[in-house]
């Protein structure tokens, strides 16, 4: 258990982002997260909530109530393996899994993740990686994440990384694609953009706002 | 009617063996299979967590590419044997095909880099073609060496049958039981088919990773199985590759072989293990001894 | 509320609507108790079943003016009536005809059963069409078609309903 | 506000009246701006507006203007012509006016309530007055047909809703006509042990009522028959019932069971419907021993006579009253009736359709109906709550809300579930000491002593964990797990995942609108909601009346209900159709189709076209002649008539014609 250290539960309205939960259910089918009645299927389906700081059927509620810092701070969202058993499971059909990617993608552009949790940092390698070559070099990703987060880690893992390598399972060879440029030209477009929101999303933010 | 392969990272490294295995298994049944030339990482969980358009537009450029190099048939099938694969490019087609404004977007893209992709890409899974394509009569045809008394824990993982179950159950899913059954292995019942082995957990938080992994191959040992069947390099990878840190953290001997089911399959049809790359496997898979012949490789079910 | 910002000078459509009494009509008052808002532009003429329409309606309407026409019925089976809805759909039919050979576009009248308890699908027909007849654009009948249409009063749409005499 | 003006002599004088409905339809609609409108408008007098057009001021108001003379048609602008039609006619009526001189446009229902701008709102509601307006001046006065009312009734369904409506309808005096599919009546409720929240023995207050039914000579029951016709209108209805052969005579038999001994299966080899599947039950059976009729049927899909004609038949023997006939064929009986209660039930969600609930696949998992019969002293374990293997359950979990409040099965709340759970909790408690387990969404205890049973059972150290189960299976994790079922569920109020090893598994499973409700619904020409329940006329105001006259809802068909709404919706039911009896006659709307004899050319078009041969031919006047007592004025002759000899009252083309041109007169 950890020990106390001071933290104070309550949170004041003034601490709270009301547009939070819109901006979410912006994505395709994201306002169906209003509907949701707090089951807790997703929870329970969930083979990771066990590890998660809040679990998913708590992140809607927040999410809802605006509790925007704490949901892109959360641990939870990154744990999301995105198996999807919470959203085929959902009876409002909350598509729960694209919520995480989206609240995801939110605290990255914000740059409100926790900072050494190996997870977005391998999401963010991951993307560099690809970004720059069009495939991602797995050996490489392992080794970079571990130099950024655990380095000690490493040490750990040689006794794998040998048996990969002589199953001819690992190496640190760069994977590319031939036509890279043609790829940056691509994704250079798309910069700007970060969540596209459906036509019917817009009509429904234009009604709930008048 | 011909297929597209796309490979996807994995199978280019850890999951060689897969690749291997797939190849010669087409072969063997002589399905004409071709890879995407130039193909380009599918942009998959990790990559959607950061930018999910640009993940649309990674798949799309595939899909043009698809298009391109199959001009001939007017309907492309894409066989994506990667789970996260064919699941980022399955969820891709889909958003293109269903949300005019981001299609709108991605082809603006895709301009640039002087693409075009009208729409005629199908994701297909082995297991799909396989079993709908091909269909068991084929394929227990060519049945050499029969599994028979192997007893395999069918193993799909989450993201073949989920969120879109496009050719399975998606609580309960049937192909690769099926498949297999066909040539002659006894498949034992379990209730773990679809849940996650924790993905890049293992990698990154292993703790949690590790003890999802652990709880699969936990049930499929109690279960008595001989092997367990993955249909998807990173499952394949965590359950086979952590056994030893299980037995660190867990204190339990596991010591399962995990093989792909193209794998067994090769075996069925009597392919050399090189060409299935069942020497790349950490617990070499036993075939229980003697194997009998049973004509078609049909055995009657236990 | 279909689109964004630049509505001011968008077409609005007037479209006349024939719902029968006991499905659509109904139906339609569900999708008011449910406050589904839907698009304005469609006014509703109740008639007792689908089987009343006589085509004659339909021209009057265009004559009158209405870019478009919908008419909404009872499910197969269903009718308060037993069969009024068949004798509505032949009608339609032969009506359609008709409309493609006066020049005018067939899409601008729609035929849908709509059961009592499918307010949500009112809504979604009453801006599916609206917006259908809006891309169509004003109704601008030919000369030839205009004259048809004042003659059709009396004889043009009785001349199909001969034929279907025989066919019940 | 309001304008009065004069009018040019013979010309109609219209008086126009907007209602604002509250808000409901000023909110949407410029009232004052559509009087200002109306106004102007051709051969209107009067236009006023006022707060609620439908309260007695407003009648008033509009009965004032017509015994000033100052007006002699009258346009109401309020809600649907489905709502108040009937009373303002009622109110043109009281002022010694034609109530057909009267016209209605719904501004609410298609107005305000679905309009998003006022300006567009009011827009719509001035063309809509405006048609209403160029229509009545055409209307004529019309009169009423009556028609004598036929003072028997239908009931279908023998469970409770069926059973208290026939005796309500008895005990007055009226002959009741009640059919059940099911070779006895009593429906579900015949299958519980005790009712929540009382815990009174559902057998103990049903039984007497099923034998008054029989005992009672108003009612004529027909069990193991199904209404296979229905023809006619309100008031004087032709049915049609098929018996279905039960090989015995009912006269005869007097339910010994000396039959059901001598039959040539010593053991049961059917799945017994009563037991739903939990026993077995012979070819020859009588469902209970509570059965009424108690006479025994044979099931000819499993009699062995049947099959192969080569059975022994010692029942036939057996039978000192020579009660069975192998050779008994389906009988179909008509009647004329003047008012039909349909209470026909509900049928139990199928627990199969939730894969990850293990129904199905795992043993010791049951559905709650199942449960009822096990914990009923009369079922198949004799009261006794135990497990497969005979052991009885030391912990059990109740799954709430299997098949309802979820988009892929069913999406609105049973109603009833929450209630019968926490009995279920109670009863298995009491049996067999075992812990309990009640896994809810929410905890829905609305109605008399319903709260009050919900703290008893906090009391009684039953576990609630507020949470939806996400899975159930047998795979486990600690030792304690091992041969155990473990249900997997977030409990939310703690915000931790549980897993619960249980020995059994109740699955409280919904209702649902029964597999038949599709076909039953079109043969009495009523309309369904989308979940398939019967579509009552008004869901405040009718709650029991159907869009078809003299066709009324009692109980579970019309939606989830417990058996205290049923009871009262079947009193309803019984009071409605007796005031149609009792008023002895019906109005007919004259909305009906007439023939102009000298445009007729007889080419008879319309006489195929009548779904009611209410049109024949009048061979010496070569003609077509209408029988208006047949014409129901659906207007699909008129529609069809070459020569424009037949026209429909109060929807005369001339009328149609002017309406259309009213709500193109856009401002």
């Amino acid at each position: 258990m950890e020990e106390w250290r001071g933290w104070r539960k309550i949170r004041y309205e003034s601490e709270l982002d009301p547009a939070f939960a819109s901006e979410i259910a912006s994505i395709p089918q994201g306002e169906k997260l209003f509907s949701c009645i707090q089951c807790g299927t997703c929870s329970g389906m969930c083979p990771i909530s066990p590890y998660m700081d809040y679990t998913p059927r708590q992140i809607i509620a927040m999410i809802r109530a605006g509790f925007k810092g704490d949901v892109l701070g959360s641990y939870t969202t990154w744990l999301c393996a995105s198996c999807y058993s919470c959203a085929v499971e959902c009876p409002k059909d909350i598509k729960l899994t694209d919520i995480m990617y989206a609240a995801k993608r939110l605290a990255i552009r914000e740059g409100i993740y926790p900072k050494r949790f190996p997870i977005p940092v391998l999401a963010n390698e991951f993307y560099k990686n690809v970004e720059g070559s069009g495939r991602n070099s797995e050996g490489r990703l392992i080794l970079r994440l571990f130099l950024k987060t655990n380095p000690f880690k490493l040490f750990k893992q040689t006794s794998l990384g040998l048996k990969l390598l002589m199953r001819g399972r690992f190496s640190l060879k760069r994977e590319s694609i031939k036509r890279t440029d043609e790829l940056h030209r691509m994704l250079k477009v798309l910069e700007k953009v970060h969540m596209v929101k459906s036509k019917d999303e817009l009509a429904r933010m234009k009604e709930v706002a008048s | 009617m011909n297929y597209a392969y796309y490979p996807g990272c994995s199978l280019k490294s850890t999951g060689r063996a897969y690749e291997e295995s797939m190849l010669s298994v087409f072969e063997a049944l002589e399905i004409p299979i071709e890879e995407l030339s130039d193909w380009n990482c599918c942009g998959a969980t990790a990559y959607m967590s950061i930018s999910e358009l640009k993940a649309f537009a990674l798949s799309a450029r595939n899909f043009a590419l698809a298009e391109q190099q199959f001009k001939g048939s007017n309907d492309v099938n894409l066989v994506v044997p990667c789970a996260a694969c064919y699941l980022g490019l399955n969820k891709a087609r889909r958003y293109l095909a269903e949300h005019l404004e981001i299609k709108e977007t991605v082809d603006g893209a895709l301009k640039q880099a002087g693409l075009h992709y009208s729409g005629h890409v199908h994701i297909r899974h082995p297991l799909d073609v396989l079993l709908n394509d091909i269909g068991l009569e084929k394929i227990t045809a060519a049945v050499k060496k029969p599994l028979t008394g192997l007893r395999v824990a069918c193993y799909y993982g989450c993201q073949i049958v989920r969120p879109y179950a496009e050719f399975d159950n998606q609580h309960e899913p049937q192909s690769m039981d099926k498949i297999l059954t066909a040539l002659g292995a006894e498949v034992i019942e379990w209730p773990l088919k679809t849940r996650c082995c924790g993905g890049s957990l293992t990698g990154t938080v292993q703790e949690v990773g590790l003890r999802l992994s652990y709880i699969l191959l936990k049930e499929a040992k109690k279960r008595g199985c001989d092997v367990v069947a993955t249909a998807c390099p990173l499952c394949q990878f965590n359950l086979e590759c952590y056994q030893s840190e299980m037995l660190k953290s867990y204190g339990e001997v596991i010591n399962v072989p995990v093989a792909y089911f193209t794998q067994l399959i090769g075996v069925g049809l009597g392919l050399s293990s090189k060409n299935l790359g069942l020497n790349r496997l950490f617990t070499p898979l036993k075939m229980p001894h003697p194997v009998k012949a049973v004509q078609g490789g049909q055995r009657v079910h236990s | 509320m279909s689109d964004n910002k630049s509505e001011e000078k968008r077409f609005e459509p007037k479209i006349v609507a024939f719902f029968c009494n006991w499905c659509t009509y109904t139906a339609a008052d569900l999708a008011g108790t449910a406050r589904m808002t839907y698009s304005p532009n469609v006014r509703v003429v109740r008639i007792m079943c689908s089987g009343r329409l006589d085509p004659q309606f339909v021209l009057a309407a265009l004559r009158d003016g209405a870019d478009g026409v919908l008419i909404g019925g009872c499910h197969p089976g269903d009718c308060h009536y037993q069969e009024g809805n068949y004798k509505a759909i032949r009608r339609f039919r032969l009506l359609k005809k008709l409309l493609k050979s006066m020049g005018i576009d067939d899409a601008r009248v729609r035929l849908e059963w709509i059961a009592a308890s499918e307010g949500d699908k009112v809504q979604k027909v009453i801006n599916e069409m609206t917006e259908t007849v809006r891309k169509l654009g004003p109704l601008d009948l030919e000369p030839k078609a205009w004259k048809l249409i004042r003659k059709t009063q009396i004889e043009l749409p009785k001349a199909p309903q001969i034929a279907l005499g025989g066919v019940s | 506000m309001s304008t009065v003006k004069g009018s040019s002599n013979g010309a109609p004088k219209i008086g126009v009246y907007i209602c604002h409905c509250g808000i409901n339809i000023s909110s949407k609609v410029d009232v004052f701006k559509t009087v200002e409108f109306a106004k102007n408008l051709p051969n209107v007098t009067v236009s006023r507006e006022y707060k609620f057009m439908c309260s007695d001021p407003g009648q008033e108001l509009i009965q004032k203007d017509l015994r000033a003379g100052l007006i002699d048609r009258v346009v109401v602008a309020s809600c649907s012509p489905l709502m108040h039609e009937a009373t303002f006619r009622r109110a043109v009526a009281g002022a010694d006016h034609n109530p057909f001189l009267f016209q209605m446009a719904n501004i609410r229902e298609h107005v305000s309530w679905v309009t998003f701008d006022k300006e567009a709102g009011t827009e719509k509601a001035m063309a809509l007055v405006a048609a209403a307006v160029k229509r009545i001046s055409l209307h004529i006065p019309l009169e009423r047909t009556r028609v004598s009312v036929h003072p028997d009734v239908l009931i279908v369904g023998g469970g409770i809703s069926g059973i208290h409506a026939a005796l309500t309808l008895a005990d007055s005096g009226k002959k009741v006509y009640l059919v059940e599919q099911e070779p006895t009546i009593g429906g579900h409720m015949a299958k519980f042990d005790k009712t929540f929240p009382t815990l009174d023995c559902a057998a103990c207050i049903l039984t007497p009522k099923m034998s008054a039914v029989r005992a009672n000579p108003n009612i004529t029951l027909w069990t193991y028959s199904e209404v296979v016709g229905v023809e006619g209108f309100v008031g004087n209805f032709k049915i049609k019932v098929k018996r279905k052969p039960r090989y015995i005579d009912e006269s005869l038999c007097v339910g010994c069971y000396d039959c059901i001994d001598a039959c040539i299966f010593k053991k049961g080899n059917v799945n017994d419907e009563f037991n739903v599947g939990l026993s077995k039950r012979k070819p020859i059976y009588i469902p209970f021993p509570q059965a009424t009729p108690l006479v025994a049927v044979i099931d000819d899909k499993s009699c062995l006579e049947f099959k192969t004609k080569k059975c022994k038949k010692f029942c036939v023997d057996a039978c000192e009253r020579k009660a069975i006939n192998l050779n008994q064929t389906e009988e179909i009986k008509e009647i004329e009736v003047g008012a039909i209660i349909l209470a026909t039930g509900f049928k139990t969600f199928d627990a199969h359709c939730v894969p990850r609930y293990g129904y199905g696949k795992y043993p010791n998992i049951y559905t709650s109906l199942e449960v009822e019969r096990m914990v009923n002293a009369s079922g198949p374990s004799g009261g006794e709550v135990v497990l497969k293997n005979g052991e009885p359950p030391k912990t059990v979990g109740i799954v709430h809300c299997v098949g309802s409040r979820d988009n892929h099965t069913n999406k609105y709340c049973s109603r009833v579930c929450c209630m019968y759970s926490l009995k279920l909790a109670h009863l298995i408690r009491e049996r067999t000491h075992a812990e309990v387990y009640n896994f809810y969404i929410d905890m829905r205890t609305p109605g008399k002593g319903y709260e009050e049973f919900y703290e008893k059972l906090l009391n009684e150290n039953v576990h609630f964990i507020r949470g939806r189960v996400a899975e159930i299976s047998d795979w486990t994790l600690t030792p304690e797990e091992e041969g155990k079922l473990v249900i997997r569920a977030e409990d939310t109020l703690i915000g931790t995942v549980r897993r619960i090893p249980v020995d059994m598994v109740v699955l409280s499973v919904g209702m649902e609108a029964r597999s038949d409700a599709d076909d039953v619904r079109r043969l009495f020409n009523i309309s369904c909601s989308k979940e398939g329940w019967f579509l009552e006329r008004h869901p405040k105001l009718a709650p029991v009346s159907t869009f078809t006259d003299g066709v009324y809802l009692a109980g579970a068909c019309q939606g989830p209900k417990d058996i205290p709404d049923c009871v009262a919706q079947a009193g309803a039911a019984a009071a409605e159709a007796m005031a149609l009896i009792d008023r002895g006659y019906v109005e007919l709307e004259p909305n009906t189709a007439f023939i102009n004899d000298e445009l007729c050319s007889g080419c008879k078009t319309c006489i195929g076209l009548c779904p009611f041969s209410a049109i024949s031919f009048d061979n010496i006047k070569k003609i077509a002649a209408i029988n208006g007592a047949l014409c129901k004025g659906c207007g699909t002759c008129v529609a069809a008539c070459p020569s424009g000899a037949l026209q429909q009252n109060l929807f005369t083309d001339e009328q149609i014609f002017s309406e259309i041109k009213g709500v193109m007169s856009y401002v």
